[in-house]
């Protein structure tokens, strides 16, 4: 077998290169466990540690003190050809996790895989990747991971386990018991096709899909109007109004990076474009794409119906069609409808509610506006949230019936997340076989008799069709680091395929790519791209069978409970991954927990403050966090939290709301729950946020503009900096730059402030996780950090996203001050810090303006109170090998990561060649969403960074101190009228 | 007396600088020379550890002359597979076979043209065209007395770091003895040479305590055993073969790598006896393969962690010399580690240190050099010129 | 003379020059005291638990200190320059008033510049401990290295700091010193103990007291004062400018150095007060540190809160005609009215306030009242160290990085072990160490004595 | 040999009158003892001190030493830019001004013990041991060849201009 391989993203030569080795023995010098056992002992925590495996280096201290300790030098005994020691590996792969899909770039040194970057070549997320992508590959080295698989709870092999599972298998096929297959959503067409295959070995096994938050009505309600089961694919990109009640589609909804990829490409402003999207928001809680809405409206749960309905009757008074009947309520959507109706044929209308109810008056709106086939497409549909939650309760009830004799449960974790978690249980007692696939011993997994656990997906291979027509592959970029198996394998072996999961992928490829090719692409081009686009047909959209509209019943008799996923945890699937953890909340910059939101005038009414505990339903206590633009009379709860079984990291870390989530429909849904709500007298509960500080207190900060203010005046909002450029005076000299100026660019218009880069920044500088109580001490590591600010109506207010990072002044505050010299101005503009000149005097985070160095205020690898992935022999493969880890007492900051820098300057070099416009991309930027941040040259006049920099919209963060930094921004522009 | 990292570093550098100026002359030669000739000088690294050109019989036969000795067909035949070859009864290649003492030599994959390439090398002496003869000859021959005398050098500090141990007993003894006669025996009467014996002792020890505290951590003329008594001097010296043929990565990573065994291999597979050690040391190359075991060899050039290097930059890029920082390791049977690796040591060839600046297309957008060296300002741009000696150049 | 006249009788009780010698030696001679017992066991237990502090600190990380992302700078640097504040107190009474002639400081020099070695060693140890890696400290000195030679950044502040103090250290004990010598060499004719004339004939470096050696001595006493002189304005100054130089709102502003060397001179002279009515009353010095010398420190010090006062309305004032809305938060929201408008009033109240009681006559006599100010003045210095550190850190540029400070008990431990430090330096300096330049309390006795018919009369 | 004669003294007033009285009589005085300085009795005993003058050499040393190596350190052996200011730059005014201070100071100091050739422990043997206390002593040389009138005289002298005692020691 051939295979290519990535020397990086862009212009590299295809090689060929031997396969990585497959199979499920361990190579001795491949196995990291191997070499956990043998080299790796001792302190070793910094680069030479990193410099492992192809070059493992150990040292072993020597008994007599002041002697350096030897260290060895351990060459591979056979050097792959494609594994050179220093150089990092590319390899396109795709997540995909059940939920979240994504294409994306894995970044291996030494064959470890150490990064995620977005894979350009995708037409879906084009280069984009989510916060929770980023941190995937930390999940690869969690300690939590199963080892080997489990009989009963005691550590097994595969082979036992293998001949007892075929046997129970055969038995209950032969007395045609009932066997389920339970799994999450399942996108890969190969996959699919194996499950069909398996199934037709043994007739008696039935397939249910289960996603914890489900779609399943978006899918009823198109069955209903278009006779389609399916979810559509939205342009974002083609809607010129977009109204969402609920849908957070640049955060959770369906595709959030490719929505947002979209949504951000339509309001570029760049290049004198002025065409903008206009979102409006309808929703409880403030989510992310609320918080980047143009205008946003809180609406109780129970009100949504109503004021969809009231738009629809809008809509359908001035384009003939029938109106329903609606009850009076405070909401004013004429000038929504307005708008939409201008922009008929591009605009979109979308719910995130799980109720066909709603599903369907979404359904008709979109109708009257001609939507369909323009902004969605019926025939391009989405197959993710495939589950179907009616056939799950009925699943449940059959359990409970003790009519399921088997279960195989895979990638999902019912004990923890099923709304009635104990009927759950109950029943899974009452199963007679009891598998799971858990890659972890999580909630359902202790429950089973048997745990096979699954392979990473890094380890794994499989292909994924995410959306009809756009297939992806995921490829094994490291060997599974423990004895466990991929789920397809085990199903293989059960069912006496022979041969493996990567053949049999490989042959159904073969298969699919004979036909419908019409780039001709080879399996092996396949696998170096990581994506394929099948040829489409181009499909008629089906007719619209009308249905008579309902209000979806609603209770409004209480405080009214809106779940959502948080976009670090989202589910609770990665609830043990310490960076998705740490990652402060884009909106609310709360760590480690989830909390009761509510409204300033609700807190204030029930005399509820910050971190007050209150009782919901009497029976979950959570502490309040009073969080502006929260619909009054609403309380809103992150799911994925209270794990008890996610390993050291998430195990009780908040609590687990999966069952106060709304079953009185067919449905699961998020909302429309009425809850009780009691405080807790006396009793508080520290929250960790990463800002107390909400305001801008009138400053000049992140600045904003409409956009017609802007089509009149392109500075307009940003005329400060006009004045501090024509105010600035100094004594000394400007710097003088030869051949390379590094600069960053900053678009606050597009940053939705997803805080992908965050996690991007995070792995790529092995930045520490702190933990709760020192996120609590305002200590968090990161060195990129989203500034969230709120203006105007404390009830509803406007937010800024500004994502802040060091800003490589030029006349740069902290550099005069620090005595040792630890950090000054390189010739390329970097602000440079060298960390072991550092003595820790941190006076260069006293002046530093933008307050974004931070402190080694403990040593936080190999230390016992910091219990994270950098106290771990396993956890620690995830650094880069190319960033010293920081010792106790250092400053440290954003390098705009140097190291790429030189690495590209160097493969230049060695190319003999100038640095390319855009061939250095830093961690961020790569993969950042919505294409918000630029770097390059600035000395360079044609690079995207120059041209930037000359727009009015530019400006420089606190310019009037005369910084002169590096970073600039761009003023962000509301579509709103005033 | 002692080695403060600058003081001695003076005409090291110098020679150093000069001995470069050389190898980069050479190197320059050789890159404008037609690229397959260059491209078979490097493939015939490969064939040196058993061939030379002219230099007479090694484990196989001196290769000069070669293609008018044998058809080029036959050549080619044997060079892609000579045990496939012999077996397959050509009597020539038989008889070639025995009179090298039946020591076959391994396949190459390598393909007609780069053999004819090899072969036309060989036929120009071992030389790349173009190259003349004097550049070749002459050049490294001073540069190997600056290697010696380096080597010398290296031997001398090292009895000097000797001696330092016993100036600072001796010198310590000196000051407990004049503080004795100061206050108790009081045999000297003039107090003043009291105060000058403690007063230069002091100084003496303070400058010793100061140095070695400075070289704390530092391994200068450190010479670990080997797992393996792997001769340098053999290989790189005798046999000539060249650094980048084991170290490969070199060229193109940060680290030179130590070669994994089936680089050994290429050659062990074959050359089964040393010509000192016998089969003793080579063994354990196969025992290393049979065990399924890594060899662990001791590292003898350490940098601290918070320092990047990288080997590309510098071999490839910069056209460094490995020997500029390893020292003459052909002339070593066990490696030691010559210069100090200090970041004064590094930083001071950063500030001498002349860059590839006309030859890389990478320094074209310096315009503001180049026009200074067009206007005649400066002669040469320095790797400091491009910010070399700053902090994150190395430390990030 | 015009001084005597003016100022009264310098030195009561009508001594003669052994008199003086015999009084100013008789506690070195007598058997140690309770009360010293007493307080240097409170010391030495304050000192321990420093020392836990430091041990703390240093092993685990400045992470045990409340410090966090923003302010970054706390208790550490607050007492830092409390403790330099204090340590002005030496210097400025022996060298200002040597300056301005004022010859009622020889009763109180000495004791003056003890004070300000201890508190600039207490002082000292801060910017050591508050170091992330204390053992890379020696960095901060540019030596001469083989790592390049990379020197040291020569635009900070802090390494203006580390020269200034080290100077200032070194400046003052050469001048207190110098300053014994002729009283050691009293000590050693006059005892009988052959252990203590040993001591401090090896300490009085074999004074002999001849003519040349006298004018030897005052010609460098007075070089040495006199490059000491700028000193006690540049060192504060250079303090100032730690916070001065910068750019955070509260710091960035010119009127730093004089405000700190006022600041510190009003702290020093405040604490000296404190110090010498403690000290008057144990050793029944009170012929010597006579009520007249207590009055003319309380109205210095009436004057120096005057000028204290005056800055604090100066940078108000300054922040509001600035326009520069992140100065005016700081001050006008911030300080006076905002989260720590507890800790500024506090600074102006005790700093600014209190000491003005000392225009009455009555409050200036009543001893105790003096006492209980001279502590307030303390605490006030103190606090105006806090308000200047914490709260322009805790607020400053970004609301969003806004973050809020508390001590751990860490950093209390280390601030009561330099406490202990301080006190415990007190206490050895007043058991082994005439407490009263006897040569210059003899110098001026003369002047006094023989005018002691003239004041007598009126 | 020679001998001294001490005239012993309880007044620093009376003791200056003695030595205006001494001189006018012819009398040289070799030295003056005292537990205070006696700033009167230096001029009339022609004493005079370089220190000054030393001190002064001293800070201009210390003052061209330190910008020499605050020069050539940023400028000329590691250059390195901070915030965007020169790499001369006017910061050097301040450590200049302090070392300055700190050179003359510790010179003066040293200089100082070098002249008086005092050290640490340095034995002496005072032959009026109260001069560091309460009395003040005229010293008069007495040469060998000295008249026992004239000695007579002088002791006469002593006695005259108020001395307590006089008393005559080898030196």
């Amino acid at each position: 077998m051939e295979k290519k391989y990535w020397q990086s993203l862009e212009a590299y030569k295809e090689l060929k290169k031997s396969e990585l080795p497959q199979g499920n023995e361990p190579h001795a010098e491949f196995s990291i466990e191997g070499l956990d056992e043998s080299e790796i002992k001792g302190k070793s925590s910094r680069r030479d540690f990193l410099k492992m495996l192809g070059f493992s280096v150990s040292a072993v201290a020597l008994a007599s003190s002041c002697q350096t300790p030897i260290r060895k030098a351990i060459p591979l005994l056979n050097q792959p050809e494609d594994l050179i020691p220093g150089v990092p590996n590319f390899y396109a792969s795709t997540f995909f996790d059940g939920i979240d899909y994504c294409s994306i770039l894995v970044k291996t040194r030494e064959n470890r895989p150490i990064k995620i970057e977005g894979n350009d070549l995708s037409p879906l997320t084009k280069s984009g990747t989510s916060a929770r992508v980023q941190a995937s590959v930390l999940n690869l080295y969690d300690d939590a991971r199963l080892r080997k698989p489990f009989n009963n709870g005691n550590e097994s092999d595969w082979e036992t386990i293998d001949r007892e599972i075929s046997q129970q298998l055969g038995g209950l096929a032969q007395e045609g018991k009932s066997v389920v297959l339970l799994t999450s959503t399942i996108i890969s067409p190969t996959t699919r096709k194996l499950i069909k295959e398996f199934r037709e070995i043994y007739p008696n096994i039935t397939w249910t899909t289960y996603d914890e938050v489900s779609a399943s009505a978006i899918r009823k309600a198109n069955e209903q109007n278009f006779g389609r089961a399916v979810i559509p694919f939205y342009h974002f990109d083609k809607a010129t109004v977009i109204v969402s009640f609920n849908a957070d589609f640049l955060g959770n909804w369906l595709l959030p990076v490719t929505f947002s990829k979209q949504f951000s490409g339509r309001r570029k402003l760049s290049n004198g474009n002025t065409d903008m999207s206009r979102l409006y928001m309808f929703e409880s809680a403030m989510s992310l794409t609320g918080s980047n809405a143009d205008y946003r409206i809180p609406i109780k749960p129970s009100e949504e119906g109503l004021v969809l309905m009231s738009l629809y009757n809008e809509i359908a008074g001035i384009s003939g069609a029938t109106t329903y009947p609606v009850p009076s309520h405070g909401f004013d959507v004429k000038q929504a409808a307005m708008d939409l109706l201008d922009n008929k044929g591009k605009s979109l209308v979308v719910s995130g509610t799980n109720n066909v109810n709603i599903q369907l008056i979404v359904n008709a709106i979109n109708q009257l506006l001609g939507n369909y086939a323009s902004t969605i497409d019926l025939n391009k549909t989405v197959n993710l949230k495939q589950g179907d939650d009616e056939r799950m309760r009925q699943l449940v009830a059959k359990m409970n019936q003790g009519q399921v004799a088997g279960l195989l449960m895979y990638n999902v974790n019912p004990a923890y997340n099923y709304p009635q978690t104990d009927v759950f249980i109950s029943g899974l007692k009452k199963v007679g076989l009891k598998v799971s696939f858990a890659e972890t011993m999580d909630e359902t997994a202790l429950l089973c008799d048997y745990v096979c656990p699954d392979n990473n997906y890094l380890e794994s291979w499989n292909d994924a069709e995410a959306v009809k027509g756009y297939l992806s592959i995921t490829q094994p970029t490291i060997q599974p680091i423990f004895n466990t198996r991929q789920f397809q394998d085990s199903l293989m072996a059960w069912g006496s395929f022979g041969g493996d999961f990567s053949t049999y992928l490989e042959a159904n490829w073969k298969g699919l790519l004979s036909s419908g090719n019409p780039d001709g692409k080879s399996w092996a081009k396949v696998k170096h791209d990581g994506v394929y686009t099948r040829k489409a047909d181009a499909g008629e959209t089906p007719g619209f069978i009308p249905q008579g509209l309902k209000l979806p019943e609603a209770n409004s008799s209480g405080v009214e409970l809106a779940l959502y996923e948080k976009i670090g945890i989202g589910t609770g699937k990665y609830s043990n991954n310490p960076w998705l953890l740490e990652m402060p909340d884009p909106i609310t910059t709360a760590t480690w927990d989830n909390y009761a939101c509510v409204s300033p005038k609700f807190a204030e009414e029930h005399q509820l403050q910050f971190e007050d505990v209150v009782k919901i339903n009497g029976q979950i206590e959570l502490p309040v966090l009073v969080q502006p633009g929260q619909a009054y009379g609403t309380v809103s709860i992150a799911l994925g939290f209270g794990r008890t079984a996610a390993g050291k990291a998430g195990n009780n870390v908040g609590q687990n709301v999966y069952r106060l989530m709304n079953g009185k429909n067919s449905t699961f849904q998020l909302s429309g729950e009425v809850v009780s709500l009691e405080k807790v007298i006396g009793k508080t509960y520290p929250l960790a946020l990463t800002q107390m500080h909400h305001t801008m207190e009138g400053r000049p900060i992140a600045r904003e503009t409409t956009l017609r203010d802007f089509i009149k005046n392109p500075s307009s909002g940003n005329e400060k900096e006009r004045f501090n450029e024509e105010n600035n005076t100094t004594l000394y000299q400007k710097v003088n730059f030869d051949g390379i100026q590094w600069g960053m660019s900053i678009d606050l218009s597009s940053c939705t402030g997803c805080a992908n880069c965050v996690i991007a920044c995070q792995a790529e500088n092995n930045v520490a996780v702190i933990g709760k109580e020192q996120v609590k001490n305002r200590r968090i590591m990161h060195w990129m950090r989203i500034d969230r600010y709120y203006s105007e109506d404390v009830e509803n207010p406007e937010v800024f996203h500004m994502p802040t990072m060091c800003q490589h002044c030029d006349n740069a505050p902290c550099e005069n001050v620090c005595p040792v010299a630890a950090t000054n101005h390189s010739t390329e503009g970097l602000n440079q810090m060298a960390y072991n000149r550092c003595i820790g005097t941190r006076y260069c985070i006293n002046n530093c303006p933008y307050k974004v160095r931070r402190f080694n205020w403990f040593e936080f690898t190999n230390n016992n109170q910091f219990d994270y992935n950098m106290n771990s022999e396993l956890g620690k493969m995830v650094l880069n090998p190319d960033v010293i880890v920081r010792q106790r007492g250092v400053v440290e900051k954003c390098s705009l990561c140097i190291q790429r820098i030189q690495e590209k300057k160097l493969l230049a070099k060695m190319e003999n060649r100038p640095l390319k416009e855009g061939e250095v991309v830093v961690a961020c930027q790569q993969s950042c969403p919505t294409d918000a941040i630029g770097f390059g040259n600035l000395q360079n006049p044609s690079s995207k960074v120059s041209k930037e920099r000359k727009e009015k919209r530019t400006y420089h963060l606190l310019g009037h101190l005369h910084t002169l930094p590096s970073t600039t921004y761009m003023t962000k522009v509301r579509n709103k009228e005033s | 007396m002692i080695n403060t990292g600058i003081v001695f570093k003076k005409p090291l550098a110098l020679n150093a600088f000069l001995k470069n100026g050389l190898l980069i002359l050479l190197l320059l030669f050789s890159s404008l020379s037609f690229g397959q000739t260059a491209e078979a000088e490097a493939n015939f690294a490969v064939c040196k550890a058993c061939h030379t050109i002219g230099g007479g019989k090694l484990v196989g036969p001196d290769l000069k002359g070669v293609t008018e000795r044998r058809e080029e067909a036959w050549i080619l035949r044997f060079v892609k597979n000579s045990t496939e070859f012999i077996q397959s009864g050509d009597p020539v290649a038989k008889q070639v076979f025995e009179e090298n003492n039946s020591i076959p030599m391994p396949p190459n994959n390598l393909t007609d043209e780069q053999i004819k390439d090899i072969l036309l090398y060989i036929e120009n002496g071992g030389k790349v065209a173009g190259a003349s003869e004097a550049v070749v000859e002459q050049t490294p021959k001073p540069a190997q007395d600056e290697l010696e005398s380096t080597m010398i050098l290296a031997e001398k500090k090292q009895a000097e770091a000797q001696n330092l141990y016993i100036t600072f007993i001796i010198l310590s003894v000196l000051i407990v003895i004049s503080i004795f006669d100061l206050l108790v025996s009081k045999i000297l009467k003039a107090r003043w040479i009291h105060v000058v014996i403690m007063l230069i002792s002091v100084v003496v020890i303070g400058e010793i305590v100061f140095l070695e505290s400075a070289a704390l951590g530092r391994q200068q003329y450190y010479q670990p055993e080997q797992p393996i008594m792997f001769s340098h001097k053999v290989h790189a010296g005798q046999n000539k073969i060249d650094c980048k043929y084991c170290h490969f990565t070199a060229d193109e990573s940060m680290h030179a790598g130590i070669p994994p065994v089936n680089v050994c291999m290429n050659c062990h597979s074959q050359v089964k006896q040393g010509k000192l050690t016998g089969t003793k040391e080579i063994d354990k190359i196969y025992s290393a393969i049979e065990r399924n075991k890594p060899i662990e060899w001791i590292k003898v050039h350490n940098l601290p962690d918070h320092v990047y290097f990288n080997h590309a930059q510098h071999v490839n890029v910069g056209k460094v010399a490995c020997a500029e920082c390893h020292g003459p390791v052909e002339k070593m049977d066990q490696i030691i580690q010559v210069e100090d690796l200090s970041m004064g040591w590094c930083i001071q060839c950063h500030r001498e240190k002349e860059v590839q600046f006309a030859d890389n297309k990478f320094y074209d957008q310096y315009t503001k050099l180049h026009q200074q060296i067009k206007s005649g300002k400066i002669s040469k741009v320095t790797v400091q010129m491009i910010g070399g000696d700053e902090c994150q150049k190395c430390h990030y | 003379m015009y001084n005597t006249r003016v100022r009264g009788i310098l030195i009561k009780g009508n001594k003669s020059f052994s008199d003086v010698s015999r009084d100013i030696i008789k506690p070195m001679d007598d058997k140690t005291p309770m009360w010293w017992w007493v307080t240097a066991f409170l010391a030495t237990g304050a000192l321990f638990w420093g020392v836990w502090g430091f041990y703390n600190t240093i092993s685990t990380g400045i992470g045990t200190w409340g410090l966090n992302n923003n302010v970054a700078w706390g208790w550490a640097i607050i007492n830092f320059v409390w403790w330099i504040g204090i340590g002005h107190a030496g210097t400025a009474f022996s060298i200002f008033l040597l300056i301005v002639r004022q010859k009622w400081r020889t009763s109180i020099n000495r004791a003056a510049e003890a004070m300000t070695i201890f508190a600039v060693m207490a002082a000292g140890l801060f910017p050591l401990i508050h170091m992330g890696r204390i053992w890379d400290g020696f960095f901060i000195f540019p030596y001469w290295n083989t790592r390049g030679p990379v020197w040291d950044n020569f635009n900070s502040p802090l390494f203006w700091d580390v020269v200034a103090i080290s100077t200032y250290f070194m400046a003052s004990f050469v001048f207190w010193y110098m300053g014994m010598i002729p009283d050691f060499a009293t000590i050693r004719e006059r005892t009988t103990s052959a252990i203590k004339k040993k001591i401090y004939g090896a300490l009085s470096f074999g004074w002999i007291g001849n003519a040349k050696g006298w004018l030897r001595f005052e010609t460098a006493a007075i070089l040495l004062g006199g490059m000491a002189a700028p000193l006690v304005v540049s060192v504060h100054s250079i303090v100032s400018m730690d916070f001065s130089v910068s750019v955070v709102p509260g710091w960035h502003t010119t009127i730093f150095p004089p405000y700190f060397v006022v600041g510190a001179i009003f702290s020093g002279f405040g604490m000296v007060l404190t110090l010498m009515i403690v000290m008057r009353k144990l050793y029944k010095f009170k012929d010597y540190v006579t009520d007249g010398h207590l009055d003319a420190i309380t109205r210095i010090l009436t004057f120096m809160s005057l000028i204290m006062g005056t800055a604090y309305l100066t940078e108000l004032f300054m922040a509001w005609y600035s326009g520069s809305e992140y100065e005016l938060f700081t001050f006008m929201k911030n300080r006076v009215t905002g989260d720590y408008k507890f800790a500024y009033w506090t600074m102006l109240i005790c700093n600014g306030m209190i000491p003005q009681l000392f225009w009455f006559k009555a409050v200036r006599k009543n001893i105790t009242i003096v006492f209980i100010i001279s502590l307030f003045i303390n605490l006030g210095m103190w606090f105006e160290r806090y308000v200047i550190v914490v709260t322009s850190l805790s607020k400053d540029f970004l609301p969003a990085t806004w973050a809020t400070y508390e001590p751990t008990i860490t950093e209390i431990a280390v601030y009561s072990g330099t406490i202990g430090l301080f006190v415990l330096g007190v206490l050895m300096f007043f058991r082994f160490v005439p407490t009263i330049a006897i040569s210059e309390v003899k110098g001026v006795l003369k002047e006094t004595s023989t005018l002691k018919s003239f004041t007598d009369e009126n | 040999m020679k001998t001294n004669i001490l005239g012993i003294y309880e007044d620093e007033k009376v003791l200056t009158d003695a030595v205006d009285k001494l001189q006018a009589q012819g009398v040289t005085i070799s030295d003056v003892f005292s537990p205070i300085p006696l700033h009167g009795i230096w001029e009339k005993l022609n004493l005079t001190t370089r220190l000054p003058l030393a001190t002064f050499l001293y800070g201009a040393f210390g003052a061209a030493l330190t910008f020499a190596f605050l020069f050539w350190t940023s400028v000329v052996s590691y250059p390195l830019k901070f915030g965007g200011k020169p790499l001369n730059t006017l910061s050097f005014i301040i450590i200049m001004f302090v070392l300055t201070i700190n050179i003359g100071t510790l010179f003066t100091f040293i200089t100082y013990f070098v002249r008086e050739k005092m050290f640490p422990g340095k034995q002496v043997k005072l032959d009026v041991p109260r001069t560091t206390d309460d009395q003040f002593t005229i010293v008069i040389e007495r040469p060998l060849d000295m008249s026992l009138d004239e000695e007579k005289k002088i002791n006469a002298l002593l006695k005259e201009t108020g001395a307590v005692e006089v008393i005559e020691t080898n030196n």
